[in-house]
Formats: C-alpha cells, structure tokens, sequence
C-alpha cells in the first residue's frame, strides 16, 4: 500500500483524485452510488454570488472521445449554498474546493470573501469559463487582466487561492507565471478548449450558444503538454487536468508536473472512474516499488 | 411520489437475455439487471454506454419485472450510439446506469390515459400496467409497419387506440384527435405523455382545457445523467412563477405539463 | 450528380478535398493505392529551400481518437523535389499546392520564390509548423510577426498565396485578419495543436522532440470553432481542415464557413478516405437537392 | 531486388480462416487475403486496422500461400492495438492494408542463417522458406514457454537452433553466442536478422566480423505505413557517408546492416 497522500499549497489530500468542478455538482448524485469521502478532494460547480440559470439548451454535443459543453455556470447562487448543501458536504472527509465566477472584478471579490468565510478548504478561481458573456474567460486570456483579478481579489482569500487557467491561450506559462506574481497559491489546468458542432440536418450549431468547452480524453495531450510547460516556469504547485479517464493518465499528468489531478468528463460515462484510478495509481506504485506518490509529481525526463 | 427517492442507482454489466427487431430500425431488448429492476418505476430510464461512442444514452424503461429482475428497453436506432446498442445480442452485456429520474405518478385505482407518438411510446407501458382495464393507450405512429407494442398493451387490459400519419393503421392523423374524443367521452383522472415536443404541447392544452392532470417525459441530451453536471435543462415555471431551468435526467424525465415551459 | 467544383482564390478544384501537407509526401505512395488525379488537389509536404533531415523519431505517439507527431519538416529541399517529384505531380489532373516554410523571413522569400517559378498552381505559406526550433510556429502566434512575414513575401509569390493558420493562438481570427490585410489570397486552418505524451515505463516523453503536434478526429470541434471564428471576419476564402474524417465531417466543416477541406491524419488509417468523402458528399448534396457544393459554404445559422 | 517493386499495395477487409494461441498472449493468425498474399515477399509487413484505436498496427508477413491466397501472421500482445486484434476470431475480418516495405533478399541456390529474437522470429519463417537445408534459425526467447514457430521452421527444412534466456529451452543465453559458433563452422552467404535492437547491433557486429552479409529488419512506431508522412525514421548512412533518415516502412523494414546507424 503506497502512500497516496499530497499536499498542495499547505492543504492534505488522501490521494491526489479530485474531481473537476462542475462534473461533480455538489457531489449528492455521485454519493448515491459510492462514498465521495473516498476522493482526495471535489472541487464544487462554478458558484457566483447570485444565482445564474445558466445558458438555453441544448448545452452538450458529443465529439470524438470528447464532448462539448455550453452550461454557462448555472449555479444557485452562495447563500442557497450554503443552505442546502454546505451541511452535507462538511459532513464528507475530503478536501472541498470552492470554484467560483464572477462577471465583473467586485464579483469575484465578493463571492471570495463570502466564500473565505465558509468552511471550505479551497478556492479555485475560474477565470477560464468560455461559455459566459461577461467575466469568465474573458479574464483568463492577457497576463494583465489574469494578474489584475487575482491582484484585487487575493486580499479576500482568507484560504488557499488556486487559479484555473484557460488553455484558450497562446502562453499559458506566461498567464500562470504572472498570477503566481499575484500570489497565487497554485494553479489548476486545463478548463475547456473552445470548440463547436454543426447539425447538418438543421445546420445549426447543436448547441444553443453555438460554441462550447470541449473535454474529455481528446484534450489530454493537450493538457498533459501544458501543464509540463506550466510546471517548468512556476514554484508553485500545478493541479492537472484535461481528459484524464484512466489511472495511467493520472500517473502521465503527474509525472509531467502535476501534483494532484481533476477528472471531469470522465465520471459522466464511467461513473466510478476516480476510484478506479485511486486504486490503479495504488497498484502500479507497489509495483514500482515507489513509497510515496508524491515522488513521482514531474519526474518525466525530458529527451 | 415518494417511491421515487426509494429507487436506487446502480452500475454495472449486465446480460440481455432476450432481444427482437420489433419494427423497421427498432428493438426490443430484455436485460437482467435484479438490482436495477427492484427498484426501477414507470417513466425511469437507464443510461447506457455504447461502444465506440464518448457519452451514456438514455433509454425509457418500457417494462420492469421485478420477480425476474430484468428491465425490458425499447429503442430505435437513431445515429451512431443506439447503432452500436443494436449490434449487442442475447448473452452480450450492457452496461446501464440506473434506474434514473422522475418518473410518472401512478394512481392506484384511477383512470389513466398514456398517449405515445413513435418512440415515445415505449415508457407508457410501464406506466398503464397497474391500470389494467382504467388505462387506455393511444398511440400514434408513422405508419401501419412502426408499430410497435400494440399486443403488449392489450396484454396490461388496457384499451388501445391508433393512429398513423398515413392512416394505413387505426385513424389517418395526430393522437392529439383521438385524446380529444376519449375525453369527450370519459374523461381520466391523469393523462400521461410522451412523444415529439409538438405532440406533447397538444396534449398538454388539451388536459388543461378538460382540466385532466397532466405528467409528460422530455428528452434533452445529456451528460452525466444522474443530475450533476446541469447540461440537461429544460424551462419549467418555478413555485414563484418566474422560470428557470430544471433538469430532464433528475427533475425529470416527466414533468406536470402546467410546470414545462414548451418553446 | 452534384456540381462538387469549387473556386478558392481563382484557382477551380474539380472537387473540395484536398490531402493535407506532410500527410501524403508527395503524392507518389497513395497513386499506387488510387488514381490521385481523383483528389481535389494536394497540399505538398512542406517544403524548404535547402533539404531538412527533421527531428530524430520516434516521431509519432497515438491519443485518444487522434496522434502527435513530431517530424520537423523533413524534405529534401527545392531542387530534389523540382527533379524527382514535379514531374511525376505535373502529370496528375489535380491541384497542386506547395506547403512551404522556413527559418527566417529570407528563406521564406526565397523558397517563394523559387516555387513561384515552378508548374505548382498555388502556394501555402506554413507559419504554423510546431515542430521546429525556428521559424514556422514563431511567425504565427502574434499578428506583427504573421503580418510582417506575409507583407515580405508577398512581392515574390506569383500563384496564389494561402496563408496556414496555427490554432496554439488566443485569437486565431485576429491573425487571420491582420495576414488578409497583408494580401494572403487565402487562410487554411487548422494546423496541429501542441500536445505531449509520457511513457509511463522510461518516464520519458514518447517522442523524442518531447512535444508534437496533435491532429485526428480529436481535434475536429477545435477546428470547426476556428474556421466559423475566421470565416465570419474575413473576406478571403477559408480551407479548413483538423479531425474531417467522414463525408459528414467535410460537409460540417464547409457549412462552418470553408470553401474546401483537407484531409490529414485520417489518411493513415484510411487511405481511401478523401475518396469516401467526395462520394458521400455527392450523394447528401443530391439527397438534400442542392445543385452545387459551394452552395453550402459558410450556411450555418448560428443562434 | 526488384521483386519488391512488383508487390502491389491493397487495403481491404479480409477474413481470418485460421487462429491460434501459440505461447502466453501472442497469436497465429491465417488470413485469406489473395491479392496481397499474390505479391507479398519475405521480410514485407501488413498495417492492421484495430478496433479502438486510432493508428494501424504493422505486423510482419510470418508465412504467405500464395496458393492458398492466405498470409500467416504471428503477433504478441503489447498494449492496446494488439489485444483488440487478439480479440477477433476465425471468420471476424481484418482490415489490412499490405504488402508493405522492403523486404529480405532471397539468394537462390546459397545458404542462409537467420537470427531471430522473441516476436522478432515471425519474419524469419518466410525469409529461410526457401533455403531448406542450407537455412539455420537460430532462435532466441526469453522461456521454454515462449518457443514460437520451431515446428514450422522444421517443416521449411531448415535447421533450428534455440537459446533461451533462462535456459529452460537450448542453449542458456544469447542468439549472437549461437551465431558466432555457426560462423566459425562454417560461413554463410548471407544473415538475416530481427530482434531487439541489442541483438542486431550483436548480430551486425558479428556479420562485419566474419565478413557475411547481414540485412536486418527494423521497428518503427509508424503513421501511414507507406512513406508519405515520414514519421518511422531511422538513422542510416547514405551513399555520400553523411548520415540521413531513411523510413522503416518504405525503404524498409528490411535494411543492409551496415547502412544502419544503430543509437
Ligand atoms: C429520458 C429519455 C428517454 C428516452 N427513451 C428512449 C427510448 O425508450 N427509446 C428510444 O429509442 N429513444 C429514447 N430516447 C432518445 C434516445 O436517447 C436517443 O435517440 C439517443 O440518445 C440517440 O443516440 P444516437 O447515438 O443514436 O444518436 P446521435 O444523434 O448520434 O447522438 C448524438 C448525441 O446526441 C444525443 N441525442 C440525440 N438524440 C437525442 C434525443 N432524442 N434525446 C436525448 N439525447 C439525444 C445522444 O445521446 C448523443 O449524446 C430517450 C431520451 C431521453 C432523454
Ligand atoms: C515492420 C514491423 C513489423 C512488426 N512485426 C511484428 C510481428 O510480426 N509480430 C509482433 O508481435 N509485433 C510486430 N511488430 C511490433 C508491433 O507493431 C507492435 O507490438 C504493435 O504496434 C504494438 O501495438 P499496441 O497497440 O499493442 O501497443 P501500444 O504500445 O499501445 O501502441 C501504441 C503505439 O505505439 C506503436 N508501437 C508500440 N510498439 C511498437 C513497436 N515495437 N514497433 C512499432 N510500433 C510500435 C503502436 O503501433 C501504436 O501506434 C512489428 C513492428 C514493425 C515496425
Ligand atoms: C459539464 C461541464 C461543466 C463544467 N463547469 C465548470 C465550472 O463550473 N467551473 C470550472 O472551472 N470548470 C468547469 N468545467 C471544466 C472542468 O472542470 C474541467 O476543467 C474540464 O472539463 C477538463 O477536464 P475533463 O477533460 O476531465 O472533463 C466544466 C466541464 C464540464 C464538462
Ligand atoms: C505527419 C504529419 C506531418 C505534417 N506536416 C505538415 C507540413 O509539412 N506542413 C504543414 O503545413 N502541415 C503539416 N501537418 C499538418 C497537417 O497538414 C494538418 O494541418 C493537420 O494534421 C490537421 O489535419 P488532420 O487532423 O486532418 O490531420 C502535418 C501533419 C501530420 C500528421
Ligand atoms: S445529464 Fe447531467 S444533470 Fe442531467
Ligand atoms: S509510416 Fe508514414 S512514412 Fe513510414
């Protein structure tokens, strides 16, 4: 039995498997068919201050080994969070990553503030949303207004900061670069890349906002490149994602520098995906005879 | 409806024990899954992974039997995922997530009324079972050879009544006629639906003109299926009268007509 | 029978498809599978002025519904090909089009130049190759520098000028734009996007230039977005290409806003498939009674 | 060796008439493919369409009748590709696109040893098919229980000797210990070779010493399988003494061994 246990930014995970915000909910579905404690950590659906309904349907189109979504951060809202599913999380042992969104900089201050109050463990700051008309992404694509955001909100995270990073980009290491300036704590990448679908029987879009974030096993390497391009420009640790379905994937994320990772597409067609790459992970490490998972978090030898 | 909350979601592989081509592109597929079975109500679904394809699909529960814990799913071959379903045969496996959703509201010793159009009648099934000789069945189709499932209604007792577009089976024209005469002539104590949106918005104004309560089951494409990641909205009309969106794999598949907001 | 003849930047094709640069040499290995004077046209392997031995292999690792490769632009430079494989291309009733690159803005010109000279019918400029060390890629992520290449070798293209677009850009239509004002005759997108995989054995990453790009049926959606973007703020034609594997995904891809596709790493698994996709596009233009395929070009009705 | 010029490339679906397990998770599959077994030599390769995955698989010609219209193909289990491949049975169609690259040269009338390592010894069988008497396999596995192909081998008429790694089968230790008691008793006119890219560095290194001409057969992760994309390249030397890459798949798989630049 190797040791699954990481750290990132100061804060315990049992194992590195979190899943990815808004593939997860608040995790309740999910509960009903194991127990969520068994997951490193969650990171929650993108919140905002107010409730937003979010984008018309249809908001999903499949693609090769990949999908398209277009949901737009529906969400209730903070305080209906705190309300009705704070209690049940709290009650979970896992590390809760609060991923929150704003259309404007007070925004994402105040759902931070408010969020810092919470008992969450962490914030994941989505600057990386492509499927909202304000804020989101919008911020997520120049070093300045990437450095700008996290500058004016970091005063109000009294917790860990993560910042998610749009692969939408043409330096992603230069924007995770200068959100760790900011004092960033860490960074997570990849949200999704930005993608459409036309139905030729219609010719429209098969989404209602034309484009939307493409995830899923086809964006891995993409991902995988990223995040070693982003681990080798900062200190500060690399939460990765993209595509991840199998443990092997996990282990290739890591390796390329990511100390932890999300897994988002994945669940919606194998439910039990992050346990069975919790335990795939276990497996190969004792096989490897490697002690500690955290020993192997960029270890790729670059040719 | 409280039986719903009862209903547990399980994963898993599961063998087909019984499978036949029931009309031109359609199948009718029988699984043993004791576990999803045991739980499974009327208007539920299962959402299963094809090969070759990245997403779950969603198929209605048509029939449950609980003694023999297989679930009974019937579908039309549509594009590439329910084309892989279509290749399983008897002994292969399936792999279902289910039972999912909201089903229909059943009333014990009511009169129902189940108006299917194409494959959307497969759900209605289920639903009339309880109502033996109280539940009537109308159902519309293409034409005399899309047919499907005429016998298997009259084997619930119920009474059944057809309609194709070109009239080569039961009356020539739209379900939504035949629902006007039926409740003209006696009218039930809820109606339930399932078919194109178009079908479903005639039926819906007519139980509200005949004041009948009236359940429908929407499609939406979907994700996880299970209610977690909202990509299956659908507008509905919130207690508080504005509207907002609801989810078809959780809130639904089947909705109070008077709540969907039909666009 | 549908009229499958298409214009783009005055040069006719008898029909959309063209086979995409470094995917099908120069021609030469798929006649020996079918005629190729079937095709469209061709995009040559991309060429340089001097020869280029490329990177050392591995040079390609499969991903999930699409590969990465690495080549480099290996090609035995201007006049090997003038000698050894013109003469063989001339003989083809096809359209040929000579992908071209180079390390600085000389060689660009230069190799403009001297294939401006030749029986090649159109010129496409790669600023977007991923796989080298200098030039390609490094011309095509900031609009100065795609401009700046573009306006120099402008005076030396005599044939049409297509300019290729790399989608590892934050936005790809802004280039596309400041390359149309520079007198590009045409934009072809997308080249590959950058990806990386890690064999989990050696720990080292599967190909040998560590990185590579990513093409396939993965990549589609990526596409489709990028040539919708781009052909909706220029007014040049659009060749698009990323993922086109089946006749449907041509058809998509032109309603999108193409004026003909090109067909890549869907080759390798199939060679005949730019053959299917001309038949089935034939076919679906009669089903759908239209009389010519340049009718649906850019006929998506966004939302 | 112009007989290579003649084979004609084709791609088609063909049906697998033959399958066996041969040794833990490797296969003997004979497929019925008479065009491409009409032209296929020694050494040549076919590029395996496999479910699931994206790219073709390239496995060597072990055996062709082209009488029969059949090629025999032996594979071992690796990853992906190869289980899918394992997993169609006689009757299931492959998709082949073959004969592909540049194969052994076959010199009537001389003799011949053949070095084969593991899942490099496939190639060999057709490569010493000719030879009868006057060809030697010397065959090298890792296990008494991964002994492929000996019978067959037998059958050509050939001599057989087998290391082992462990020594559970024949000599215990290297092929190129074999080889180099085979050159010093007597010499052949030339040395065929495929294996680990250690052992044909031994093998290559042996044939120079003894001054007999050696062709070995490379492995290359591959895209297209028939020269246009350039991706399989190997170092070699070129007439001028630089160093260029050539491709596994068109100039090879099959190469004079001192053009190659073993890394
Ligand atoms: C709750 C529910 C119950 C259903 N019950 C049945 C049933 O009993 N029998 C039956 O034949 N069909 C049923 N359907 C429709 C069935 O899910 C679709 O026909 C099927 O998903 C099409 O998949 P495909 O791969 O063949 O088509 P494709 O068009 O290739 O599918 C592409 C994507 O769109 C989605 N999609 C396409 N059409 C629909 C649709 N109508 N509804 C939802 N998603 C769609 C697919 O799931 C997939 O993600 C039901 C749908 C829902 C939502
Ligand atoms: C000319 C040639 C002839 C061959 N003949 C045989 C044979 O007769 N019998 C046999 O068992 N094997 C043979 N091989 C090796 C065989 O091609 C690989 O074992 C196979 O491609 C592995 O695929 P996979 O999906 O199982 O493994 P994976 O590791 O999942 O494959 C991933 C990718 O890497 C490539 N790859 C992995 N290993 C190799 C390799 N050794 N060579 C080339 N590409 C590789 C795959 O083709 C695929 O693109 C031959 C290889 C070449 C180049
Ligand atoms: C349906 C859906 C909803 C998502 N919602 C959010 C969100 O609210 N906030 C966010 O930061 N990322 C969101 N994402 C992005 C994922 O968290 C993740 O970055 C991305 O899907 C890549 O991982 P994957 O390939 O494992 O899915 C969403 C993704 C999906 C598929
Ligand atoms: C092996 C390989 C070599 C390539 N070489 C070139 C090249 O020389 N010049 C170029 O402009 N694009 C090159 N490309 C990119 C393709 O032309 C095309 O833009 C890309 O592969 C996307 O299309 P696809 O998904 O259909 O393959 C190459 C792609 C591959 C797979
Ligand atoms: S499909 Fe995920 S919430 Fe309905
Ligand atoms: S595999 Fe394409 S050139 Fe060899």
């Amino acid at each position: 039995m190797a040791d699954l246990r990481v750290s990132v930014a100061g804060v315990s995970f049992k194992n590195p498997v979190i899943t990815a915000s808004g593939c997860f909910g608040y995790g309740k579905e999910y509960d009903e068919l194991y127990d969520i404690s068994r997951l490193g950590g969650i990171s929650l659906k993108g919140m905002t201050l107010k409730e937003r309904l979010g984008n018309p349907p249809p908001r999903i189109a499949e693609t090769p080994s990949g999908m398209l979504n277009s949901v737009g951060l529906q969400n209730p809202g903070f305080d209906t969070f705190v309300k009705e599913d704070m209690p049940f999380l709290r009650q979970k042992d896992t590390v809760l990553i609060a991923n929150v969104a704003g259309a404007t900089i007070e925004d994402y201050c105040g759902i931070v503030e408010r969020v810092s109050g919470t008992d969450v463990d962490m914030i994941e700051l989505n600057i990386s949303c492509p499927n909202v008309k304000e804020g989101g992404v919008a911020f997520g694509v120049s070093c300045e207004s990437a450095a700008n955001v996290v500058r004016q909100v970091r005063p109000y995270a009294k917790k860990p900061l993560i910042v998610k990073l749009s692969p939408n980009v043409t330096d992603i290491a230069a924007i995770a670069q200068a959100v760790e300036a900011e004092g960033a704590d860490a960074v997570s990448l990849i949200n999704t890349l930005l993608g459409m679908r036309i139905d030729l029987k219609s010719r429209r879009p098969i989404l209602k906002n034309n484009v939307g974030g493409l995830s899923g096993p086809a964006v891995f390497p993409v991902a995988v490149r990223m995040v070693w391009q982003v681990a080798s420009r900062v200190k500060i640790p690399v939460i990765g994602m993209g595509g991840i379905e199998t443990w092997q994937d996990a282990i290739e994320m890591m390796l390329a520098g990511a100390g932890a990772v999300q897994m988002g597409a994945a669940l919606f067609y194998d439910p039990y995906a992050p346990l069975k790459v919790i335990e795939g992970m276990n497996q190969w490490l004792d096989e490897q005879g490697v002690k500690s998972v955290s020993e192997i978090v960029g270890q790729v030898k670059p040719w | 409806m409280d039986c719903m909350r009862e209903s547990q979601k399980r994963q898993g592989l599961y063998p087909i024990v019984k499978k036949t081509a029931c009309a031109r592109q359609t199948y009718d597929v029988t699984v043993l899954c004791p576990d999803i079975a045991k739980t499974a109500s009327p208007g539920q679904f299962v959402h299963i992974r094809c090969p070759g394809v990245t997403l779950r699909r969603p198929i209605s529960i048509c029939q449950v039997d609980a003694q023999r814990g297989t679930v009974r799913l019937v579908f039309e071959v549509r594009g590439r995922g329910t084309a892989e379903l279509a290749q399983l045969g008897e002994g292969e496996l399936m792999d279902l997530l289910g039972p999912l959703g909201h089903g229909f509201e059943i009333l014990p010793g009511a009169r129902a009324v189940a108006v299917g159009g194409g494959i959307g009648v497969p759900p209605m099934l289920e639903a009339l079972r309880s109502y033996g000789e109280n539940g009537t069945a109308i159902l519309g189709f293409r034409s005399a050879n899309a047919v499907i499932l005429e016998e298997d209604f009259l084997q619930n007792g119920n009474q059944v009544r057809l309609a194709t577009d070109d009239g080569t089976r039961g009356t020539k024209g739209f379900v939504t006629q035949l629902l006007k005469e039926q409740l003209e002539q006696q009218r039930p104590d809820i109606i339930y639906a399932c078919g194109p949106t178009p079908m479903l918005k005639g039926v819906a104004a007519l139980a509200q003109q005949y004041g009948v309560c009236c359940q429908v089951s929407l499609e939406e494409r979907m994700g996880c299926g299970v209610g977690a990641c909202l990509v299956c909205a659908c507008k509905t009309l919130r207690e508080n009268g504005y509207e907002g969106y609801s989810h078809v794999c959780k809130d639904g598949p089947v909705f109070e007509a008077q709540q969907v907001v039909f666009e």
